[in-house]
């Protein structure tokens, strides 16, 4: 298959040639995807550790729900914010449509329910051993979610990854209300499918790895900053 | 001494009425009731299995009685819990360091910045534990995590005070400090309810003898009373040591 | 995120084949030279595209189906379409030919051999303009191709770069236009088979999006774009356009000589 | 927005309408899916659990690794897959490509990271509170993992979810592989993404809604199991 | 009891030869050196946090010493694990219910389903937790944990057990049986090492006595020698009751 080793040597030669309009995707991708996990952890953690933590009718299928929407497909979510932001849409006077700004939202939507999910999962379990000394000790609702987030921080650090890799390997929802507009909404993944439909397999194979090195990269920094702050704080 | 409500911040009389307790279709306890009207130290004891750690989860409101109520001065367990502290059997350490388990405690109540920091350091120092402040709660000893939890049901000098086996794994001389601070507290009016195995500390500190068994409250009794003669055959065996069904 | 909309841009909804020929990464530097005005393309499939248009999130809407053009102006979502060039659609295959139709001109004949020997065919199935142009090809060749029974149709339901890449996995006949052709570059064993038949011809619409509908539209910069493609200038670089040496536009509006 | 409307009147006829086109796609989604889903977790659960109980040079940058796979592109999946069993790839004589089982493959290889990773860190959790009685009764490196995964089942059940809803939303490998062909390799998500083109938004909204219904159901019915088994067997 | 190094399994003699445990820049365990010769019972003393449940971890092989070796009969105390029973201070619960943490040891040491069914009906018995075998382990009261623990170390009569507090939580009654399980134990030529706060009980159990006190091994005696008048001051204030530091 000299395929994957045309892959390599692309990959290679595309980072070694400093492409500006390379240097602009990568950063576009890595702007959108963190700020939409960052958006998604805001929401979720707490959201998560709320449904963790409370009992009230109609909980359990709201946790079904909960697991079953980090199978929400992209397109669909890319689609329903599509009409949305659309000009003739409830929100279309904002012009957000085919901009970054539309791409962070999808991603957030696509992400929040993956780290909230997971959230819920890992809070729920460091709760079994915390519930009965926050409730003696009084602790409210609100205490308790911000206590139990604060031990659980490194734990939640894989749920927060996972939703990172979900973001950043996104396609469908960012192709809709991207556009993948050259110079302005044109993302790693959105360059990689276009590539493959032009049948540059290479090109779009070298980015992918690009795109993997670039994801490995991120969980390193956040595992080391994790394990640096573990380390120091306990 | 005499009933203090003033002291005991308007938590007593405690009354248990026609409590049970039941999981699946066991009652693990069953049918106790009882008052506690003054601030004398109240010891509750009985065999492995009685229901001596339900029954104080029961009177601080962690768990809700099947059947029966609780009420401490009126109000429900909820409502009163600050104004009690509880030493859990098997204490939960935070994955904190031991000052940040103390402080956690009292950022729960609201207390400000100044005011922790010097209860916190008060509380270390009469724990022992002050050489371990950075340290991880949960690398602790099992006499450090006792003592840990026991600084911080004490922290806020909580006017009730509920202790399951509080020093089962104290040295001698911890296990003596602790009685001691049992009764002092006492003597400042607080009102301590606590299980022991340790018949020569309920001899020690008992002013007041609760004897539960499968659940059931058989005796409750003045202390000197109980231990001059048991009423109840199997407490009669219990404190001499036979093993009880 | 910074704001991104320039002093002065424009979005232009268009389809993927004529993203990927990569005309527009030719042409929009060189407009944007001349007037200053920023263009945006979303390349989408020809449904997705007049449906964008139609929701006014485009300025000018630039495609290839023209029934649909003509339908989305006289609906009054477009000011008026401009004729701006065309290319044309050819028949790939293995270069084995099972079918044995190289060299052909006749596009139905070719796919009336295919159907009568059974080679694996693959369609966009996906309602586009080529999906279309081959539909009509076949009821002129009187093959039922979707009929029941048909394990050598493969309908792939995707965009032309999609079919393509299925077709060269598979060995299979496709019908594409020529330019994606051109540029595609996972060819394999693919070859062109058949081409030259005028049904293949493929023209390409520029329109408007109507102000009147959508204020927001940015009007004038769109119309100065449609003026720009369908002036002399434009309409020479459009045919001075080469994918590997090879002319993959002819310029509809003005009669200009190819320059070879 | 009568789109939306559209879309839950679409759905709902899609549905009422007993279309066997429908049901073909709905059925074979679900097989490539949890087949896929299967796969990844016999392989993804001991992988994950072992790399949680197992030290060895090099095994936090393969952690790195492992949760940065989360965020594996799929089209980039999807290409590798495809080089790999073209006719002209090293596989291609099994004649796989274009066929559910390439759907599988890709998807299996997209989802094993992910619960691999989530399982990982579910396991290293419950490690920390076995850890000293486990090597204290000489237990080996087997049957801790098989006791760590055993009494951490419900927690990863999450794990698997979290696999599921990542397999059955995805569209960008299947597409390559599979190829989207009509009665052969049509699945829910390729279908969205073929309606979107199309412009028929309504239908694509309508068939995501099946399609997170359809994950809602599978979601309840694996709660429903673990918790029925977790009552029943402790 | 003379030294039997059959009933003892090859375990013995048992070697500790300059050992030193550290964590961070601190000695938990300070350059300690003892044998075990003989099946004696051993009692190790020592304050809270004197280091005696990193000894017996370290003893067994679940730490590895940062400096020094330990052996027993000539084996590294991995190779010997499965011939020693461990009870830890703070037991760990399988999420199993009672039996099944039980069966859990049986089948991790590779024991065939029929004996195991006998096995486990025994341990149930003889801990007195026949009742609660279906039960999930982890709602077991703080005595029941503590029985099952001893339980699933007894189980396949090790040649050695080692036991860390191992009747802190249990009722006088259980207390009582679990000494005499020990005496019977050392009697068949078992080697008993434990832990224990409780002075009296070591007195009564102690044919030998370690007093350890900041990571150091200060005496290692006699009973009879240590408790008619420990050497060291330190160890005369902790039998007396007092705080040491
Ligand atoms: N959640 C539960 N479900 C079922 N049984 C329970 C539960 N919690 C406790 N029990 C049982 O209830 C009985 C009483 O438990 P409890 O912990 O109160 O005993 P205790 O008197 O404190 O014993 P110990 O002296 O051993 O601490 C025990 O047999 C215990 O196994
Ligand atoms: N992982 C660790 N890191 C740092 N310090 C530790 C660690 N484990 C134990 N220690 C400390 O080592 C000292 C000895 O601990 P150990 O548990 O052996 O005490 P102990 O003698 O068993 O006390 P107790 O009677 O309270 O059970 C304690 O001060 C404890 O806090
Ligand atoms: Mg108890
Ligand atoms: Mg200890």
């Amino acid at each position: 298959m000299n395929d994957f080793s045309n892959a390599l040597s692309t990959a290679f030669a595309l980072v070694t040639s400093l492409d500006r309009d390379l240097f602009e995707i990568v950063g576009l991708s890595l702007e959108i995807s963190l700020t939409a996990v960052l958006v998604a952890t805001i929401i979720g953690l707490p959201a998560g550790a709320a449904l963790a933590l409370s009992r009230f009718p109609g909980r359990r299928p709201l946790i079904i729900v909960l697991n079953a929407l980090m199978g929400l497909p992209p397109v669909v979510v890319g689609l329903v914010i599509y009409l949305l932001l659309s000009r003739s849409g409830p929100l279309g006077s904002y012009g957000l449509l085919f901009t970054p700004t539309a791409m962070v939202i999808a991603q957030s939507v696509l992400v929040t329910p993956i780290i909230a999910a997971l959230a819920r999962q890992t809070v729920a379990d460091l709760h079994e051993e915390y519930d009965e000394h926050l409730r003696a000790i009084g602790s409210g609702p609100l205490q308790r979610m911000a206590t139990l987030l604060w031990d659980g921080r490194f734990r939640l650090l894989t749920a927060i990854l996972a939703g990172f890799g979900r973001a950043i390997a996104e396609v469908g929802a960012v192709l809709i209300v991207g556009g993948n507009i050259l110079h302005s909404t044109r993302v790693m993944t959105t360059t990689i499918a276009l590539e493959t439909s032009k049948g540059n397999l290479a090109i779009a194979l070298g980015l992918g790895l690009i795109l993997v090195t670039l994801a490995v990269s991120v969980n390193a920094a956040a595992m080391l900053l994790g394990e640096t702050a573990h380390r120091r704080y306990g | 001494m005499a009933a203090d409500t003033t002291d005991t911040n308007g938590l007593l009389p405690m009354v248990v009425d026609a409590v049970s307790y039941r999981a699946g279709d066991q009652a693990l306890i069953d049918h106790v009731s009882f008052r506690l009207e003054d601030s004398r130290r109240t010891v509750i004891l009985g065999p492995n299995g009685a229901g001596k750690s339900v029954l104080l989860r029961l009177c601080h409101g962690l768990l809700a009685p099947s059947a029966g109520a609780i009420t401490w001065g009126g109000s429900t367990p909820a409502a009163t819990m600050k104004r009690r502290g509880l030493v859990f059997q098997r204490p939960v350490m935070l994955r904190r360091s031991v000052a940040a388990n103390i402080e956690h405690v009292l950022k729960t109540q609201g207390i400000g910045r100044d005011r922790r920091r010097g209860l916190v350091s008060a509380a270390l120092d009469q724990a022992g534990l002050k050489s371990l402040a950075h340290r991880q709660a949960r690398t602790l000893s099992g006499g450090e995590q006792q003592r840990l939890a026991i600084a911080r049901a004490w922290l806020l000098e909580p006017a009730v005070v509920l202790l399951d086996e509080p020093t089962a794994n104290l040295d001698p001389g911890a296990t003596r400090a602790v009685e001691e601070l049992i009764i002092r507290l006492g003597a400042t009016g607080a009102k301590i309810l606590m299980t022991t195995h340790d018949i020569a500390q309920a001899r020690r500190l008992a002013e007041e003898v609760m004897f539960l068994h499968h659940g059931r409250l058989l005796e409750h009794r003045p202390a000197v009373e109980f231990f001059a003669g048991p009423r109840d055959p199997d407490a009669a065996d219990f404190i001499a040591g036979q093993l009880i069904n | 995120l910074p704001a991104l909309a320039a002093a002065e841009s424009i979005t232009v909804a268009s389809t993927t084949s004529t993203e990927n020929s990569g005309l527009f990464e030719y042409l929009l530097p060189k407009f944007q030279a001349d007037t200053g005005i920023e263009v945006r393309v979303v390349a989408v499939g020809t449904g997705q595209a007049i449906r964008v248009a139609k929701n006014g999130d485009a300025d000018v809407l630039f495609v290839h189906h023209r029934p649909s053009e003509d339908a989305f102006v006289a609906a009054g979502y477009g000011v008026k379409r401009f004729a701006v060039m065309h290319n044309d659609f050819v028949i790939v295959g293995p270069a084995s030919d099972p079918a044995g139709i190289k060299g052909g001109d006749d596009a139905a004949q070719a796919l009336a051999a295919i159907a009568s020997s059974k080679s694996l065919f693959a369609s966009r199935g996906d309602d586009s303009g080529t999906h279309k142009k081959e539909l009509s090809l076949w009821q002129t060749a009187g093959v039922d191709p979707a009929a029941s029974g048909t394990s050598w149709y493969r309908e792939t339901g995707s965009g032309m770069g999609a079919t393509l890449n299925t077709a060269s996995g598979m060995n299979a006949y496709a019908l594409t236009d020529r330019a994606t052709w051109i540029r595609f570059g996972n060819k394999g064993e693919l070859v062109i088979l058949a081409q030259g038949d005028p049904v293949l011809f493929n023209p390409y619409g520029v329109i408007l999006i109507s102000p009147e509908r959508h204020p927001h539209v940015r009007a004038d910069a769109g119309q100065a774009f449609i003026d720009w493609l369908v002036s002399p200038p434009g309409q020479t670089l459009i045919g001075d356009y080469r994918i590997d040496g090879e002319p993959a536009f002819f310029p509809d509006a003005i009669e200009t000589p190819p320059t070879e």
